[in-house]
């Protein structure tokens, strides 16, 4: 799909702008429904029904939020830096979707295969950390600042743990290029890397224990690096009113809104490509032609987002010290452990 | 002078069609500022619980004025707290809306007559759009109050009304 | 020259300190508190709080109605959680100062309805706790279940929140025929929510992390304080107006007094005040229980008084609210209308040991502490 | 231990300081003390141990019409026994010595008595006003209290 | 013609221009009425006390010191990760020295003490402190 778009504008740019807006038509649609998820979960979790007056069961309820807040007024406070305040959405939706450029939607269509993927990928989401911590300085109030300042900490020692456990899966894939990697994976379920990967039953049994470890690392981390409960401190309902979108209103919130659903899809979609086998069918070569592979690999995205959905409306939510605790002192030296493991039995076999 | 300032001398229906749309938008997300003052709280917050679901109006309580559209004044407004709701108020962004919750913010209330440290009704100081009465209003009354402001907001339309 | 700053106390700010107002409007004030935070990073160095808010005049109100039956609305919309208790403490008062002995049947009402009012207040207090936290799903299985509490209330005075109930000497309307039935159905299926928030809240891990070993307040520290209520008996002292100083007929059920034993950090803690009213929801359950099974017959409007009007003199009476002991002074100079009244709320009392209790804490636990003192603002500011 | 027994135990270890023993009055009778020897009473009855009167219930400003007063309404956890005392003092210099220092209760209650009555409480660590706006003048409990017309620009009366 | 950065640049400016589209169509519709008061800081209904530029505690520049070393050695690992299969065991035990020399600095950071965030250091009331300081 992607070689048959630049064929019909030869050697102009528009071929490739077109690749470039094509996820956008997906973010787009994407985030209204998991606004819409996310809203009709909760309340269903609650004994309550939310949203049933726009449309048929308030399906139309994400274009409403959208297109109030097109209408609202947008205030940069006199107190605040006005050139970063206006700054801030571009970089935290800039980051976001720039890893979207690397996401294999399916084996035609992926933004560009680069052939170092996932070292991209964990570049690229600091960017979004850079944009929140502009936005909490910026508005010069106390409690985005406060907001900022965690929300920085909190992705910052989040990322190692991310790092190393994408770096035992690399070694045990030999490749960064997130589309090669699901061609590696798309033969039948057990060929995912959950499931120890393509390789002899010996290699596979012995890395399921360490590749499902490995998972649990990657969730938890990519829930904290996307600011959900229970790592949803910097924009705590509760202590600091709403954390560093605080001064935020109209349009740039919305941005600031859509940028955090589209960050909660690109880390369950890094998740499913390196550990579910990315666009792969489960049932091996069947069903997995044309369309089904863009199906398979939404699917499971939206199977870890309403997973993320679940937590948030459960878990009460841990304190700063706490998070730094399991950062640094569990999930690193588990990863640090698993990636020795792997080394060693990549290398022994 | 954004759209929503102008004021069109006649309406055709390319204007006309473009207002139900923003006006539907409007008032089918009209998030609500986390804020209760005394009993009409309670009730209020009964209301956005499991049995009188406010959000099925699409009623989200945020906690920054930065970021709500409608202001709920639920309980009694003191002289002390007078000045902060007014800041409150200033500090919402655009088209915000006031709903006066309880007989203390309409007209304070059983306080009117010796209440030295109460003001006698929220609107000496913002501009209210829907008085909600009761003492304190059942939660099905304010779901009416909101019905009402979201009627208010629908037939709202930037065409001059000839007078 | 750079401004000095200085708190309300009149301390100076080291440099890399803050001022900053978890103000009127905040999402874990439970109402109009102001908290004016010194913090340094995240740690609270100083608190101070600015309450007067909701100050509604409740004392000038008494002294100008022209009968002591019109105070009793005012004293609902003192501590709007939990109207019938305050209701019962101030007709205990005003008994004590006319020396009327009331008829059974209107004490066993009166304890029925105090402690279905002392669960659904301690409902509340759960259900924003758990908030403050960040768990958003026990709050609504707590209103949930409240509503059903509120029913049974709508049912026999016709209001949900503020009631105008309980008068001098009697009750506004006798039990309609069908409460028994809705009352014994409620205790049954009540149990089971206990049990589902001790499952969804009180033994999560993370919650634990979170409430325990935080704002810890001796024991001794709290009598001086003043505290009590769930906050006394959270540090260990058993001390509850129902058995300790016995009014109305509380000596005819048994029950135990729960008290804050420090399973999961030490005693005195965020998890021991909440644990304890967890519990007491329990213990209130069986009062209830034994109350409906032993409700005598009888008239329950004969004792009320043509006119009220007692002789010269004061009284202080007092009764366990939720949140704690709710005292009334009256003093009255024989008119028909009371020459000062004077409400001692529990949560004003309570709200003072904040500053000692949360210094060194960071702002998430400062939001714990808050929500475990479960304050009530028209209570706090009269 | 009653009424009778504290004030006779009170009557012997402090003479002049007690001017008057209201025992006719219904149904809680109180001693009435002076003014500058509240500290020392108030310390015998928190540490002795036959009374170890260790809970403040409640402090109350009350406006006589003439005179101020404070009335202490004081309980002990260990005996279940309770006391009240109240002092007298004149309108035009309403000084009365804080037991802020022996019972911290009362820190709150002196503010609130000082904001509603005008009591002064010599010796508080800081006398603010606790309910009332800070720039409000005028004691809003006193029985000649008259409400101002206006406040910040917002009319206060109905 | 355009290499793979060159489309991840594509990103980049369509992103942009995104966020720029959607702010200008914002910018059409809404409402500009600005008067002082709207403009002043939000600090829950409150006059700010002070600045809300102060000095930043010490602890966040620490917790990015470490973050640098352990990227830097992520960057490192990588490239070797993709290809230590095929050179064998020699490869492997040439990073595990790598990896342990990171390691023992990884254990020095965490004995003195500089991964636990500020943790709250309570200071519990106690009676006889309260009584007896006037202040």
């Amino acid at each position: 799909m992607a070689e048959w778009i630049l064929s019909q504008f030869p050697d102009s740019i528009l071929g490739y702008v077109i690749i470039g807006a094509l996820p956008l038509l997906f973010i787009l649609p994407y985030a209204l429904v998991t606004i819409y998820l996310e809203m009709k979960m909760a309340a269903h979790m609650q004994d309550r029904v939310a949203y049933m007056r726009t449309g048929w069961h308030g399906t139309l309820q994400p274009f409403a939020d959208i297109l109030k807040l097109l209408q609202k007024e947008d205030i940069i406070p006199t107190a605040a830096d006005k050139f970063l305040f206006i700054l801030a959405p571009y970089l935290v939706f800039i980051g976001t979707y720039a890893t979207f450029a690397v996401l294999p939607f399916s084996s035609q269509y992926a933004g560009s295969e680069l052939y170092l993927g996932i070292y991209y990928v964990i570049a690229v989401s600091s960017i979004t950390v850079v944009g929140i911590l502009m936005s909490g300085w910026a508005s010069n109030n106390k409690w985005s600042l406060f907001g900022a300042l965690r929300a920085a900490a909190q992705i910052v020692s989040y990322e190692i743990p991310t790092a190393l456990a994408l770096i035992s899966v690399v070694m045990v894939a030999g490749t960064m290029n997130l589309q090669v990697l699901s061609q590696q994976q798309s033969g039948g379920i057990f060929d995912w890397y959950i499931f120890g990967g393509p390789f002899p039953i010996v290699k596979k049994l012995l890395l399921i224990p360490i590749m499902f470890v490995l998972f649990l690392i990657q969730l938890t981390a990519s829930m904290a690096e996307v600011n959900r409960t229970p790592f949803d401190i910097p924009e705590a309902e509760s202590e600091l009113v709403q954390g560093y979108n605080t001064e935020y209103s109209g349009m740039k919130f919305a941005i600031f809104y859509l940028a955090e659903y589209a960050n909660l899809f690109v880390v369950s979609a890094i998740t499913v490509v390196v550990f579910f086998g990315g666009w792969a069918s489960p049932f091996g070569n069947y069903l997995n032609s044309g369309g089904w592979e863009l199906f398979w690999f939404v699917l499971k995205g939206m199977f870890f987002v309403s997973i993320n959905i679940w937590l948030r409306w459960t878990l009460p939510r841990l304190r700063v010290d706490q998070l730094m605790y399991v950062s640094w002192k569990v999930l690193t030296p588990f990863a640090l452990v698993c990636m020795i493991l792997v080394g060693l039995i990549v290398v022994s076999f | 002078m954004g759209l929503l300032d102008k004021q069109f001398e006649d309406g055709n229906i390319v204007i006309t069609s473009l207002d139900n749309l923003l006006n539907w938008a409007r008032l089918s997300s009209l998030w609500q500022m986390q804020f209760g003052l005394a009993c009409c709280a309670i009730e209020m917050m009964a209301a956005s619980a499991s049995n009188f679901d406010m959000m099925r109006f699409g009623v989200i309580p945020r906690a920054t004025p930065r970021q709500c559209d409608v202001m709920i004044v639920s309980g009694t407004v003191t002289l002390k707290m007078a000045s902060r709701i007014k800041r409150l108020y200033d500090q919402m962004s655009e088209p915000r809306y006031v709903i006066s919750m309880g007989s203390c913010s309409n007209c304070g209330g059983p306080y009117w007559e010796h209440g030295y440290h109460v003001l006698k009704g929220v609107d000496r100081i913002i501009p209210v759009d829907v008085y909600v009465p009761g003492c304190p209003p059942r939660p099905e009354a304010l779901l009416e109050g909101l019905i009402k402001l979201q009627e208010k907001v629908r037939n709202y339309s930037s065409v001059k009304s000839v007078a | 020259m750079e401004t000095v700053l200085k708190t309300s106390h009149g301390r100076t700010l080291r440099t890399e300190e803050m001022v900053i107002n978890m103000g009127p409007q905040h999402p874990s004030t439970h109402g109009v508190l102001r908290l004016e935070l010194v913090v340094d990073g995240e740690i609270v160095i100083d608190v101070i709080p600015h309450i007067g808010y909701l100050h509604r005049c409740f004392e000038k109100h008494s002294e100008h109605m022209t009968n002591y039956q019109q105070v009793i609305p005012y004293v609902d919309r003192m501590d709007y959680v939990a109207a019938m208790n305050n209701e019962f403490s101030f007709a205990i008062a005003g008994e004590k100062l006319l020396k009327i002995q009331v008829p059974e049947r209107v004490e066993y009402i009166r304890v029925i309805m105090a402690e279905l009012q002392r669960i659904a207040s301690h409902l509340i207090a759960i259900g924003t706790f758990g908030i403050d936290i960040g768990a958003f799903t026990p709050f609504l299985f707590c209103f949930r279940d409240r509503e059903k509490i509120l029913d049974l209330f709508e049912m026999t005075c016709g209001a949900r929140l503020l009631y105008n109930y309980i008068w001098i000497g009697g009750l506004s309307h006798d039990l309609p025929p069908e409460f028994i039935p809705k009352a014994k159905e409620f205790i049954v299926d009540f149990r089971k929510t206990i049990k589902e928030i001790n499952d969804l809240l009180s033994y999560n891990h993370i919650f634990i992390k979170r409430t325990a070993n935080i704002g810890v307040l001796p024991a001794d520290v709290a009598i001086n304080f003043g505290c009590t209520g769930p906050m006394l008996r959270g540090s260990g002292v058993n001390w509850d107006l129902r058995k300790n100083d016995t009014y109305s007929v509380y000596n005819k059920f048994d029950f135990e007094v729960c008290v804050g034993k420090g399973e999961f950090g030490t005693v005195g803690d965020c998890w021991d005040r909440y644990m304890v009213r967890v519990n007491e929801m329990e213990q209130s359950l069986r009062i209830i229980e034994q109350a409906i099974s032993t409700l005598p017959e009888g008239s329950i409007s004969s004792a009320i008084p043509k006119r009220v009007r007692p002789n010269p003199g004061e009284v202080y009476g007092r009764a366990e609210s939720p949140r704690g002991e709710l005292g009334f002074y009256i003093v009255s100079d024989g008119t028909g209308t009371p020459y000062r009244i004077k409400a001692r709320s529990p949560a004003f009392v309570n709200l003072s040991v904040i500053s000692e209790i949360s210094r060194g804490y960071m702002i998430a636990d400062l939001v714990a502490i808050t929500g475990s003192i479960d304050i009530v603002l028209g209570e706090v500011d009269r | 231990m009653t009424f009778q027994e504290i004030s006779e135990i009170l009557k012997q270890k402090f003479e002049t300081a007690i001017t008057a023993v209201k025992a006719e009055v219904q149904p809680d009778p109180y001693i009435i003390v002076e003014a500058k020897s509240i500290k020392e009473i108030s310390t015998f009855l928190r540490d002795d141990e036959s009374l170890s009167f260790d809970f403040l219930n409640c402090l109350s400003g009350l406006d006589l019409k003439g005179k101020l007063a404070t009335v202490y309404h004081l309980s002990s956890m260990k005996h279940n026994h309770k006391f009240v005392i109240r002092i007298e003092v004149a309108t035009e210099q309403p000084n009365i010595p804080s037991i802020e220092s022996i019972w911290k209760t009362a820190n709150w209650h002196e503010r609130e008595a000082f904001d509603m009555f005008g009591i002064i409480f010599d010796g508080h660590p800081d006398l603010r006003r606790i309910l009332m706006p800070y720039d409000w003048d005028g004691y809003p409990l006193k029985k000649d209290y008259q409400v101002p017309e206006f406040y910040n620009g917002m009319k206060v009366p109905y | 013609m355009l290499t793979d950065f060159g489309r991840i640049f594509i990103f980049f400016i369509v992103g942009a221009i995104f966020t720029a589209g959607g702010l200008m169509t914002s910018w059409l519709f809404r409402p500009k009425r600005y008067y002082p008061q709207k403009l002043s800081t939000y600090e829950c209904g409150e006059e700010p006390i002070g600045d809300s530029r102060v000095k930043i505690n010490v602890r966040f520049y620490v917790v990015a010191l470490i973050f640098v070393v352990f990227e830097v050695e992520v960057l490192f690992i990588f490239p070797w990760a993709l290809i230590f299969q095929k050179v064998g065991m020699f490869a492997y035990l040439e990073m595990l020295f790598f990896l342990l020399i990171l390691i023992v600095g990884y254990a020095y950071v965490w004995a003195k003490g500089d991964l636990d965030w500020d943790k709250p250091i309570p200071v519990i009331p106690q009676l006889s402190k309260l009584l007896n300081n006037k202040s």
